[in-house]
């Protein structure tokens, strides 16, 4: 889907409000401190994946979207994933102070897994320094080759998608080949026991020239990473 | 006209309404009732990224890079593992790549989508990073970009844009500034400001010392 | 420029409020009305064209435009085209009630045109009853033929556009040519004096399939009209 | 959630606050008072778009095309002429189409860019075309939208939906009605809704008649 998340060459916004390191601070806030350490620790539980989690914030209404602060999206996205998973009853988000409306579907309904428990300090730290890594061990051979010329599918798919508005239909060169990662389109809308798909990802270089015109000055490039389905021979 | 549009989208809220503080405490309050959450874990959480992973990873791998040319190419190949033989490594870091700045390239991250960024050399993004201008117009002018932040690059540098839009992580190696002969990967590393790892600045060029 | 304005295709709005011809009203209240004339009374004065009015209207920060209200973004463009026409002084707008940040040019400064004046209701009724045409007799040749394939350039151009970012880069089938017409991305920042700019105008038909993938159903099909600098052969 | 969210974007504000209307109060003040605006000219346009000009006038014309087999090829070929010949010209008809819903097509106006429409025989357009809903997904989920208006299209038809990009203004000719031979045009006419003109509706059906 095309939300307004998608903000890549939009116009009609300011200017970057600069700060140094010095001058910030990473959370202004003590809700904003709960509220992404809660988001990493039930994240741990297992429940869901990044890709599900990108969607559940970035499935608002755009207006919505653009309004919300960063860690009020989280919120968003946090509580629709919750209560999907059926983590929370409805009856309970609702409960919740100041409840907003949240996407949530009306067959959810609580039924812990088995065994679900909240991870220790000692859990938590040990799966920080796994991560989470997307490269799958395939004997996939990569369709496009390196200095290729591809095309990136021009279409506006309805579902998750990592492919930017921006390069729709635009044409740029294979510049690495990643081997094979997860793929965000099929990964965020899972079926409970489906296999996870993967699909060779490649970087991409453009022109920016190409992709914004004149402003743009030549030499420029901009360098996406793209999965296979989102390719074709330019 | 008719709204209330002093809400600052380019930084966050500096005073949220006690009705969102409230909100969170009470999801907080619910979800350890369950059991699915441990509070300590939470305190544990935001210390790690509060206090313990930052730039400062970062300001190392990129000192390293200029004392020991082995590194370097490691780096370049292959960022992830020579990353962690210093010891970082883990969620927002699993596939790390590294750009290195030229004489006449300069490269610049973002992520148009959302707000990707690699955790275990760089810790959380600020608030301009994750923000809709950066993400809308790095991408489509990143020298006006670079301008805001007083970087103003010679027209023959060529700019690369890095949007990390799937799972691998970008950081910028700056060049080494003029004049640190002989400095010690320590001193150097103060020299490395974050800002200059996602590419918006180079790196600090060393104090006048005043001569003898 | 692709704003918040260039809507099709985007994702995360709601269901449509439907409205049967008898159960509505055009204007919700007087300033709505009030409004509305004011826009037309002062486009009759000949100061700015329609595609520097759609412009003034775009060009705001995504989250206003989608938080604004039809007749506040029609305000918008018109306080800023007055602005920048020199027709009202930036302090004039500023002391307006409850004056909103427009984006007002620096140089802008009163100086009515020689013989600047107010549209009577007969002559009003007369520029209704005229229009704004926008076709142009040329001998232009037009480039693509009907039923060529054609793809829709790429490119996220800076400055006003007509071409709707859910076409970029996809193909499709020229149905019908309607003549040389004014083209909007020249026309929306002339200079003063400059010549207008005119440009076959295409009709061409996008297979919905193509263009939004399986959600559509095959034999669907989207019609934009297109100029041809927007276009490249397939 | 901190914010007031409650604001309605599908339909237009009911209660504006009120330093809206002073706004635009004073802003008519100051241009009558530079002479740029004759306030009776305002009162002119309003009432010829809220009283003269209005769908009665498509209704009209798809009417005509219905009885007038003569009419309807002009209509398709050159409609501007056509819907000048019954009076109705001017400004946002200056260059219009007319397209023919048939057995196996149903067309669908929209303008995913702004709210054009074609003023001259359907006035001034409605909330729900110019809001960002319509706009959105009136092109990739038409059939969706269609349903949301009651209409529920055979899968054997398909669906066309124009996308009102330049100064063309286009113009839906909706299926005559069943059991409407030798009805009068006014009669008819009666039948012919804005919504239909726009397509997101057939024409009325004409009304069920009790046997005598």
């Amino acid at each position: 889907m095309i939300g307004a998340h998608d903000l890549g060459g939009k116009a009609g916004f300011s200017s970057v409000a600069v700060t140094t390191e010095s001058s910030e601070v990473l959370f202004h806030n003590e809700w904003e401190r709960r509220a992404f350490a809660l988001t990493l620790a039930t994240g741990m539980l297992g429940q869901w994946n990044i890709d599900e989690s990108r969607h559940a914030r970035e499935n608002q209404e755009p207006n919505r979207y653009l309004s919300n602060s960063y860690y009020e999206t989280w919120m968003v996205g946090l509580q629709t994933l919750l209560a999907q998973k059926g983590l929370v009853a409805p009856h309970e988000i609702a409960a919740l102070p100041k409840a907003e409306t949240l996407a949530m579907p009306a067959q959810a309904k609580v039924e812990l897994a088995e065994g679900l428990s909240a991870r220790t300090p000692a859990q938590a730290a040990a799966a920080l320094r796994r991560g989470g890594p997307t490269a799958m061990e395939t004997d996939a051979v990569p369709r496009f080759s390196l200095g290729e010329r591809v095309r990136v599918l021009p279409m506006t798919q309805a579902g998750h998608t990592r492919a930017p508005q921006y390069t729709h239909g635009a044409s740029g060169v294979i510049t690495a080949y990643n081997g094979v990662h997860i793929f965000p389109d099929a990964n965020a809308h899972r079926t409970s026991g489906a296999d996870t798909v993967g699909e060779p990802l490649y970087t991409v270089e453009f022109s920016s020239v190409e992709l914004f015109g004149a402003v743009s000055q030549p030499g420029d490039s901009v360098f996406v990473d793209l999965w296979e389905p989102y390719l074709s021979y330019a | 006209m008719a709204h209330d549009h002093d809400h600052d989208h380019d930084e966050e809220h500096t005073h949220p309404p006690s009705d969102l503080e409230l909100r969170v405490k009470a999801l907080e309050s619910l979800l350890v009732e369950k059991g699915l959450v441990d509070p300590t874990t939470l305190d544990a959480l935001i210390d790690t990224y509060e206090h313990r992973v930052g730039p400062r990873n970062g300001a190392q791998v990129v000192a390293k890079a200029w004392v020991d040319a082995e590194f370097r190419q490691w780096l370049l190949r292959d960022a992830t593992a020579a990353v962690a033989s210093l010891g970082f490594e883990g969620r927002q870091g699993e596939h790390l790549k590294v750009v290195e700045n030229t004489a006449t390239t300069h490269n610049l991250v973002v992520c148009t989508l959302c707000s990707c960024y690699p955790w275990t050399v760089l810790g959380l993004p600020p608030s301009w990073y994750k923000s809709a201008p950066y993400r809308a117009r790095a991408v489509s002018e990143p020298r006006a970009v670079l301008a805001e932040f007083g970087t103003e690059l010679p027209v023959d540098t060529s700019v690369r844009v890095w949007d990390s839009t799937a799972e691998l992580r970008y950081l910028v190696l700056p060049s080494r500034p003029a004049g640190t002969q002989g400095w010690s990967e320590d001193q150097l590393a103060e020299l490395v400001s974050r800002n200059s790892m996602i590419g918006v600045e180079p790196a600090s060029a060393p104090p006048v010392e005043s001569s003898a």
